[in-house]
């Protein structure tokens, strides 16, 4: 070096050679744990599953269809014929309950709406993609269980999400369908189970009545 | 040719010495150094110098390294894990139909592969060069000493370190100083 | 369709109507979620609903940034274009769930979509199926007639407009205009309250003050007879409506009733009148027709028989039977008619309005016996002459098989000669029959020149207009908008609160078509029921209503055309009856009896001398056409129909002087440049469009534009060529000047981007004959297979092992260039459908126009004597498609039935795909163009497919919409598909069938035969695409000899 | 002749004398100096800080456009259909080529032993890293849905869906990364020993960390220099390959559609070419002032601006025959609407862009047929800046000509860039320089260690093979040779 004094001489201490190993773990986990994130951080299996808004009236499926034995299409009546499985209307509640605890303050908003016109402002549960055409009918009249996407309804107090409703996890159920078959009438019952290995049965059920789920993307996407 | 002032006489205690340090002028002398120590039969020496000296392998002895075959080892997994993904990815974990060509296409897969070999080729070349040598090591003793801080602009070093089996302090500060060391310098640990 | 409607009558819609509307409205309904159920959500182009989660607070946040005023104003300032912005809901659905992903470790409960709302009906209506599709009969008056529609409903939202198979006028089909009236019912620009103007303040008001009004002030008038009183009415053909007219007539025995349209076929009717000295109409049998010769008009595109007509003409020019008819048309302005012609003539109007003498005369040589003494006009040798000569000959040769035609712009006289050469050529019974007039044939413009005039003198004192515009459409000699304004009480019953309205004491909100009761009149007689889709969304009133309310006992339209029903058209249980007439759009056995006018023999003679001794000043002649997109001006606000382009001109978003480019040549004018034109000292700068086909010395001016109360899309767009119309010549104007300005105009055409260079030009006309394969009947009696000349027989090998199609179904298209007549209706039922965007001018004019699917124009052979072709070209869905492969992330793949299916939601937005498409039928959402939509705009969404937000490509999906739910249906109730049964809006509403869409893999089905036709082509197929859309050739029929059209 | 000139000129050809490549009295400790003193100089001269200030404000500029364009949507720019990709891809296309001379320089010349390289790979070297930075900016970029580009790539997700591999588009993005990857490692290893200079003579404590840490702990030790010098021998031999494989796949971006003008199997040599031209031209471009402003003469010789200016001239001419290969094929193929497309191209509305194309990239190089004009530097950087420019238009005309007037003239269209655009690209520019001279200011932009082991007291005659071959690297077989004639 040229005539300027000898300068101050930083000096790494010997710890820092024992860093060596980290540095290895961290060029290593940083992309494992960016992939992670994106793999199970931005599955609706993280984010969904489990979701149980509170509703304007707290009604109770476990009530209404252990209990009462309810079945569900008597409120949900348009699942056979229609894409969507309708909120019943106002009236249907009032069928019973113009009887039925009149007086409930829980019931105040029902009696309002009926009164009134005005309905009841549900929050949605299963809330698919605006993107994503499902469609009711096209599978209880195929013999596919409420139970398979909506879980224990019957036993719910208040309905939660329980299927991750994932695009993975539709094509699970649409490249594989047998497990997961059972005789159209039987759509709707929360406690059916198949006579014996329900793969073999749903096979049989499949093509029985030739059931051929499409994966092509316009089934679902339009 | 001098001793350096300090180190004269005292008797360091062979413990808290690292090594023994020789710098040199030129490159011809830091050669012929290196031969000699060599042949008086040190094992655990090393030359320091600002550019890589020609010869100066044979003149250590040192091993040609087996990088190359991890380089080579690199590769080929990329050529396999290219072929593999696009294979696994597009024809049997999620097929689909595209512009009537085959799910699984080899001259479509030719790129991605090639590149993916590449790219772990190299990898293992940088990686397995900075692990072999023992990088990043930012502490050494040898960058106590501020004379060393030559060894990366215009002077040449030979060290021999405490840790050989023949090491004796006077002997390889003889050795050194007869192998024309501008200056000699024991190195702390 | 029937059974519905026999189980609930029309009323269930009224009631029901609005609990549905306005709960969606209340909460904003996305078009998509409207579909599932009856939820409110925020969709695609919507803020994130109610409801916590971390990620919203960033974007709540930006957007409250973005909302603030300054902000905006600043940003209009500084990056003009930034109201299309902010990531689309769906975008930003996914940006959420990334948000999720980072905070994934971090409580992932906390993270999710934004809350959605479901309301259901309180009660909801018997037989109504959320998510379920209803389709409803009605009709609406066009062009002074019905047209039966079928108009779809979803959750008590009208939403699609189709034709009505049983109805005479429709056939199934829908014209552009009548599609479009969907969107106009959700027009957020329509008047919403009664208005009262005083002293030049408008004060908002409500019916109950009107009611309140009227009784005191009609009364009054009735006491004195109804002097000073006036009603100005659109033709209508109401027949409930003209039953009031005849009370009102009682009533105000000094009242006058004055009808006015732009548009009418008053000459038609005045030169009925003079032929056969009565009210007659012709009824066309186009399809008995060998030879059709047309003078002037748009037989296949204009009046409210169009639709039939094109039918009837398309079903002889298929190559199926060899009875091809043959079209020769005589014309000013190029028009569809005349671009389907066999042989067409440009004259200008002068000689064309002589054009009839010439063919009489040539017809008197040929002995036949013309009822005047024949002498023709033009000077021998001259273009009208030649042209009279081979129609003559065709005529007679067609041996009472011929027809002859005169358009609505041509003089009365000529309508009258040209009854009574259809007389004299024996056409009568066989390609054209006589029916009465019906009541109430509209009025004209002496009418209104005597209103005026009345006005003028301050006769009048109220005024009632129902309908119509005066202010602005009327002839600007008359300065009617002035003399509204002078009238003490004057009303104005309309749609928009519009230039007539402005000058009115009183406007009042009228109802929609889809809102309202009432019946029409098709062309035939027969009458259909217009019912109610939907409750007024503003409360309006029908002119029905309106004049009850004047007659002193109110009631509503419902009443009074129920009782017009039962007492004049119920045969057998009223009751029953009105429920077959709701159910099938029409009631049966009301269509009017043919007759046998005898001819005025001296009426015609005057007439011919008449025409004989016109004289016009020479020079330019200026021609006032009805316009494809806005008609006469009403429809100036529908967004649909101001950029579908003009089927001729590929004009969007304005009118513009139609100019032969060999006279522009002779005036130097170039394309796009401003024009001063003048006629009668009136002047108006316009920029002229060069036209190829355009007579010479003749200016075509399109009506209907450059409104300035039409609303946020029509006004100030395009020129007001009313101001140069006057009630001396209404259709045609002669001794024109026009001057350049040199200032050049931006037009936004669809095709021909920017003028095109003459390398361009050269090379579009050397491949023409590739890409739109045409030949004569002759070529193709010769070689069927002509169309395929030049294609390698053994065809293109692939480069790999082909991957075969395994779908139960194989969907493919036909389409018929013999058919197509380019009239844009496919466009528009397209735009509806599939929920595509409109982008406005400045964006044409980039070339980013969205719709699916484009009619390519093209004009073959010389420029003064041009051959049109249309081609409609949507997605060919290639079995080899290009767009696929070159996609990184599989958004577009092919499905096993042969679909190339375009996956908006999976799309990242390379646009690769478009660039490797080599038909360009790929649409890129360039912008967020579904950014901050009013509730009722979101109305007439179709719920059954996406709305795509910003930066995802979009394109033709043979309606996968159609496809699916047939699907889902047929297996429901475990049957297979049928032939036909699966049909895309374009096709649906194609008046003349030119498009037929269905399954190869059924070898009987209409598509697979037409597939196997020997006419069939695929285009581009040396770039071995295997398109799924083939073409059919397509076939004219000139006289053999003569230079064609 | 003055002894200025002896110094300074090393162009002659003597058969007898090796020509040196390092000018006037230097040794180690001078050449230490001179590079060590840019970086170590308490502040550098005005001109860094103008050049810094105007290109750090069009960074700014860049990035205003492109949040502009987040929010907003591709519409700001002048993209439609049929256009669907214009400055966007032209820039990333421009960018990439230039990215590749770098390497090229880098590897090529070493593995050719090409000494010469010594003076000026560093500098290249970074210019590449840089250039691939503005590149990979477009492709992210110019998606409609930029916050969903990560699709593009292989990772595990809820929709089980997986990226099209058959898509050149996904090619892009392994062979871009990885070219990034490469040469990143290439260049910093590279750099390791002389990081390790700078930090030994660095004062502030600041700058030793710094230094120290990014210098690994370098200490020239012998036994490293061997694994270091194997290390960077294979990385060279791979990335010599990588470099002509990345143009290649950015070339199947065309040369794979289906388009007009765009597909031709000529595509991957002649991109490839292309690339090599442009980017030694954007070398010199920068090298040129550089060189006077940091008064290197005496490092980056004459004759390393000759060789390059042959180097241009050279590939110059094989985008020439390019160029015309495409015409001829055009109409040797007989392909109708191909020999349009190139009728369109030269006389269609953007021939203005094609002339200036052929002038800038084929006749302009011309004059380095001339020894004064590769002798004098600012010629040199005028045609150099030319050719950039015709690069550019180079890319701009093969995408806009081909997308705009394709198969059905009822779809043509034309392209209009909007201020967004042009503002883009200028801020493109500002990206690139800015990092540029950041390095010129921290970095060592002359490898010192390599330049060293080339001059005399390099002891290369030392060497068993007595300084013939290479400076770095060794050549087995010579050694063998050697010990026999030892023996």
């Amino acid at each position: 070096m040229k005539g300027d004094g000898p300068a101050h001489r930083f000096l790494f201490p010997q710890w820092t050679n024992s860093l060596r190993p980290w540095l290895g773990v961290v060029l290593v986990g940083l992309p494992v744990y960016l992939v992670v994130l994106v793999w199970l951080g931005g599955s609706p299996k993280t984010t969904d599953v489990g979701y149980a808004p509170q509703q304007p009236v707290p009604y109770s499926h476990a009530l209404h269809v252990r209990q009462l034995g309810l079945d569900c299409r008597y409120c949900h009546n348009t699942v056979e014929v229609s894409a969507v499985a309708a909120i019943p209307p106002t009236q249907t509640c009032m069928n019973c309950h113009a009887k039925i605890r009149t007086e409930s303050p829980k019931l105040l908003p029902i009696r309002e709406s009926f009164a009134t016109g005005k309905p009841v402002a549900w929050v949605r549960v299963h809330d698919l993609p605006d993107y994503v055409y499902f469609n009711h009918s096209a599978h209880v009249s195929r013999g596919v269980g409420c139970v398979e996407c909506h879980g224990r309804v019957d036993a719910m107090e208040v309905v939660a999400q329980v299927a991750p409703l994932s695009m993975g996890w539709c094509l699970d159920c649409h490249r594989d369908p047998d497990p997961h078959l059972r005789p159209p009438e039987q759509a709707t019952s929360m406690t059916w189970t198949a006579p014996g290995d329900p793969r073999e049965y749903g096979r049989q059920l499949r093509e029985a009545s030739r059931i051929e789920p499409s994966t092509e993307c316009w089934t679902c996407h339009r | 040719m001098r001793f350096p002032r300090g180190l004269a006489g005292k008797g360091v205690g062979r413990g808290r010495v690292f090594g023994v340090l020789a710098e040199f002028e030129t490159v011809a002398q830091v050669l012929a150094a290196a031969e000699r120590v060599r042949q008086a039969g040190y094992q655990a020496f090393d030359v320091y110098s600002p550019i890589p000296i020609h010869g100066l392998d044979e003149a250590m002895g040192i091993r040609t390294t087996r990088l190359p075959y991890l380089v080579a080892a690199g590769g080929a997994s990329g050529a396999l894990l290219g072929l593999a993904l696009q294979w696994w990815t597009n024809a049997v974990d999620y097929p689909y139909l595209i512009s009537g060509m085959p799910r699984f296409f080899l001259v479509a897969s030719v790129p991605v592969a090639f590149e993916l070999t590449i790219l772990l080729a190299a990898l293992g070349a940088v990686v397995g060069m900075v692990v072999a040598n023992g990088l990043p090591q930012l502490h050494h003793p040898l960058f106590a000493l501020e004379e060393f801080r030559r060894a990366s602009a215009d002077r040449f070093f030979l060290c021999i370190e405490a840790s050989d089996p023949s090491f004796q302090l006077d002997s390889v500060r003889e050795l050194l100083a007869a192998a024309g060391a501008s200056q000699v310098l024991e190195v702390e640990r | 369709m029937r059974a519905r409607r026999l189980e609930l009558g029309g009323e269930g819609r009224v009631e029901t109507g609005p609990d549905s509307i306005r709960a969606a409205a209340d909460s904003g309904t996305s078009p998509r979620s409207a579909g599932a159920g009856e939820t409110a959500s925020p969709g695609p182009g919507e803020q994130p609903g109610v409801g916590g989660g971390d990620g919203k607070g960033y974007w709540r946040s930006l957007e409250e940034l973005t909302q603030t005023p300054r902000f905006r104003t600043f940003l209009e300032q500084e990056f003009p274009g930034l109201e299309e912005e902010l990531a689309s809901g769906a975008s930003r659905r996914s940006f959420l769930g990334l948000l999720g992903a980072s905070v994934a470790l971090a409580g992932l409960a906390s993270c999710r979509w934004p809350r959605e709302l479901i309301l259901p009906y309180a009660n909801r209506p018997e037989g109504l199926v959320p998510g379920v599709a209803d389709r409803f009969a009605t009709a609406v008056d066009l062009h002074g007639a019905g047209v039966g529609l079928v108009v779809t409903s979803v959750d008590g939202r009208p939403i699609k407009v189709e034709g009505n198979p049983l109805h005479p006028a429709s056939l199934g089909a829908a014209s552009a205009l009548a599609q479009a009236l969907v969107l106009q019912l959700y027009d957020p620009d329509r008047s919403t309250t009664v208005v009262r103007r005083e002293g030049g303040q408008a004060v908002a008001a409500t019916f109950e003050e009107w009611d309140a009004f009227a009784a005191v002030h009609f009364a009054r008038l009735a006491e004195r007879g109804g002097t000073g009183l006036a009603v100005l009415a659109e033709p209508t053909s109401s027949p409930s409506l003209h039953q009031l007219r005849h009370r009102f007539a009682a009533r105000y025995p000094r009242a006058s009733w004055v009808e006015w349209e732009p548009l009418s076929d008053e000459n038609r009717r005045r030169g009925a009148r003079l032929a056969f000295g009565a009210g007659v109409r012709a009824q066309l049998h186009l399809a008995q027709a060998d030879v059709i010769v047309s003078i002037g008009g748009d037989v296949l595109a204009e009046g409210p028989m169009a639709l039939a007509h094109a039918r009837a003409f398309a079903s002889r020019r298929r190559a199926d039977g060899l009875d091809m008819n043959r079209l020769l048309v005589a014309e000013s302005v190029l028009s569809l008619t005349g671009a389907a012609a066999d042989h067409r003539v440009a004259l200008p109007p002068a000689a064309l309005e002589g054009f009839i003498l010439d063919l009489a005369a040539e017809l008197a040589q040929r002995g036949v016996a013309v009822p005047w003494s024949a002498r023709p006009l033009s000077p021998p040798g001259s273009p009208a002459r030649r042209f009279a000569a081979l129609a003559a000959r065709e005529l007679q040769r067609a041996g009472g098989k011929g027809l002859l035609l005169a358009g609505p712009r041509q003089r009365a006289e000529v309508h009258a000669l040209v009854y009574a050469l259809n007389v004299a050529l024996g056409h009568v019974g066989r390609t054209v029959s006589f029916t009465a007039e019906p009541e109430g044939e509209g009025g004209g413009v002496e009418e209104l020149e005597r209103l005026a005039a009345e006005l003028e003198a301050g006769a009048v004192d109220t005024l009632v207009i129902l309908g119509g515009n005066p202010a602005y459409d009327a002839p600007a000699n008359l300065g009617l908008a002035e003399l509204i304004g002078r009238c003490p009480t004057s009303v104005h019953l309309s749609l928009y609160d519009d230039e007539t309205s402005v000058r009115c004491r009183w406007h009042l909100p009228r109802a929609h078509p889809f809102e309202s009761w009432g019946d029409v009149r098709a062309w035939d007689g027969t009458v259909s029921v217009t019912q109610p889709l939907i409750a007024p969304l503003y409360g309006g009133r029908t002119a029905l209503e309106v004049v009850a309310g004047i007659l002193g006992h109110a009631a509503s339209a419902y009443e009074l055309v129920r009782q017009h029903f039962a007492e004049k058209l119920a045969q057998g249980d009223p009751e029953r009856a009105w429920r077959v007439a709701l159910a099938d759009g029409l009631v049966a056995g009301t269509s009017l009896a043919p007759l046998e006018p005898a001819l005025d023999a001296e009426e015609l003679a005057t007439a011919a001398t008449q025409l004989a001794d016109l004289r016009v000043p020479s020079g330019l002649a200026v021609v006032f056409v009805p316009d494809a997109s806005v008609h006469d001006g009403r429809f100036a606000n529908n967004a649909w129909l101001q950029e579908v382009p003009d089927p001729l001109t590929k004009l969007t978003w304005d009118n513009a002087a139609l100019v032969a480019p060999r006279t522009a040549a002779g005036l130097g004018v170039g394309d796009g440049e401003m024009v001063r034109l003048e006629v009668a000292g009136r002047t108006l700068e316009v920029a002229a469009y060069l036209l190829p086909g355009m007579a010479e010395e003749t200016v075509g001016l399109p009506l209907g534009y450059g409104r300035s109360r039409a609303g946020r899309v029509g006004s100030g767009v395009g020129f007001d060529t009313y101001r140069l119309r006057t009630s001396g010549a209404l259709h045609t104007a002669f001794g024109v000047s026009l001057e350049r300005t040199g200032r050049s105009y931006p037009l936004a055409t669809t095709q021909d981007h920017h003028a095109i260079d003459a390398l361009g030009s050269t090379e579009r006309s050397r491949r023409l004959g590739a890409l739109v394969r045409e030949g004569t009947l002759a070529e193709y009696l010769a070689d069927p297979e002509f169309a395929r000349r030049g294609e390698s027989k053994e065809g293109v090998r692939p480069l790999w092992r082909e991957v075969k199609l395994g779908g139960e179904h194989q969907w493919a298209m036909s389409i018929d260039l013999s058919a197509c007549i380019g009239c844009n209706a496919c466009q528009v039922a397209c735009q509806a459908e599939n929920n595509i965007p409109v982008v406005g001018k400045r964006q044409v004019l980039r070339g980013r126009e969205m719709h699916w699917i484009r009619v390519d124009r093209y004009f073959a052979g010389e420029v003064d004597a041009p051959r049109v072709v249309f081609q409609p070209v949507a997605c060919q869905h290639c079995e080899n498609a290009p767009c696929e492969s070159v996609c990184p992330v599989a958004a577009t793949v092919h499905s096993d039935e042969g679909l190339n299916q375009m996956v908006y939601n999976r799309c990242v937005g390379t646009r690769y795909c478009s660039n490797n498409c080599p038909f360009k039928v790929r649409r890129f959402n360039f912008f967020n163009y579904y950014k901050n939509l009013k509730p009722v705009e979101k109305m007439h969404f179709n719920p059954e497919v996406t709305v795509r937000g910003r930066g995802v490509m979009e394109k033709c999906t043979f309606c996968v919409q159609r496809i699916e739910a047939a699907r889902i249906a047929a297996k429901n109730q475990r049957r297979p598909l049928v032939d036909g049964e699966i049909v895309p809006a374009c096709a649906q509403t194609c008046p003349t069938q030119a498009i037929v869409f269905g399954d190869l893999a059924d070898p009987t089905s209409r598509v697979a035969r037409l597939h196997r036709d020997p006419r069939s082509y695929g285009m581009l197929d040396e770039l071995f695409l295997k398109p799924r859309t083939r073409y059919l050739a397509r076939l004219r029929n000139p006289v053999a000899g003569e230079e064609e059209a | 002749m003055s002894t200025a000139q002896l110094l300074l000129d090393n162009t002659g050809e003597d058969p007898r004398r090796r020509a040196p490549l390092v000018l006037g009295e230097q040794d180690f400790a001078t050449v230490t100096e001179k590079v060590c003193g840019i970086v170590e100089r308490p502040r550098p001269p005005r001109a860094w800080y103008v050049a810094f200030g105007v290109s750090a404000s069009l960074t700014a500029v860049l990035f205003a456009m492109l949040g502009y364009l987040f929010v907003t949507g591709i519409g700001v720019w002048g993209n439609n259909i049929p256009v669907a990709w214009a400055f966007d891809i032209t820039n990333f296309v421009f960018w990439v080529g230039i990215g590749h001379a770098g390497t090229l320089i880098s590897a090529i010349l070493f593995l050719f032993r090409q000494k010469w390289r010594t003076a000026i790979n560093r500098f290249a070297e970074g210019m590449t890293i840089f250039a691939v930075i503005c590149a990979g900016l477009f492709p992210l970029v110019h998606v409609g849905r930029p916050w969903l580009a990560y699709w593009l790539f292989p990772v595990p997700n809820q929709m089980q869906i997986w990226p099209q591999f058959r898509s050149p588009l996904l090619w892009d993005v392994f062979a871009v990364s990885t070219y990034f990857t490469v040469s990143l490692l290439f260049w910093y290893v590279g750099m390791i020993p002389d990081l390790a200079t700078l930090r030994d003579r660095a004062k502030g404590t600041v700058r030793q960390v710094v230094y120290g840490i990014l210098a690994l702990g370098w200490r020239g030790s012998g036994r490293h220099w061997h694994r270091f010098e194997k290390a960077y021998m294979l990385l060279a031999a791979l990335a010599t390959p990588l470099v002509l494989s990345v143009h290649s796949v950015v070339s199947f971006d065309f040369a794979v559609s289906k388009l007009p003008g765009w597909h031709a199997t000529i595509f991957p040599p002649y991109f490839v070419a292309g690339a090599i031209f442009g980017g030694f031209a954007m070398v010199l471009t920068l090298l040129i002032p550089v060189r006077s402003l940091l008064q290197l003469e005496h490092l980056v010789t004459l004759r390393h601006l000759e060789n390059m200016a042959k180097i241009v001239l050279a590939t110059g001419m094989m985008v020439g025959y390019a160029y015309a290969m495409e015409v001829f094929i055009a109409w040797y193929s007989g392909n109708p609407v191909e020999a349009f497309t190139f009728r369109n191209r030269a006389f269609g509305p953007y021939g203005w862009a094609y002339w200036l194309m052929v002038f800038c990239n084929v006749l302009a190089p011309q004059v380095f047929w001339f020894e004064k004009v590769r002798r004098s530097p600012w010629m040199i950087f005028a045609v150099a800046v030319l050719v950039n420019v015709g690069m550019w238009f180079e890319r701009f005309v093969i995408i806009v000509t081909s997308l705009s007037r394709d198969f059905l003239p009822s779809a043509w269209g034309k392209f209009v860039p909007t201020p967004v655009d042009l503002l883009t690209l200028a801020g493109s520019f500002g990206l690139f320089l800015t990092l540029f001279l950041l390095f010129l200011r921290f970095g060592p932009m002359i490898a010192m260690a390599e330049v060293k082991s080339v001059m005399p007291e390099g002891g290369l005659e030392l060497g068993p093979h007595r300084g013939h071959g290479q400076y770095w690297g060794e050549i087995p077989h010579q050694h063998e040779q050697q010990f026999e004639e030892e023996r």
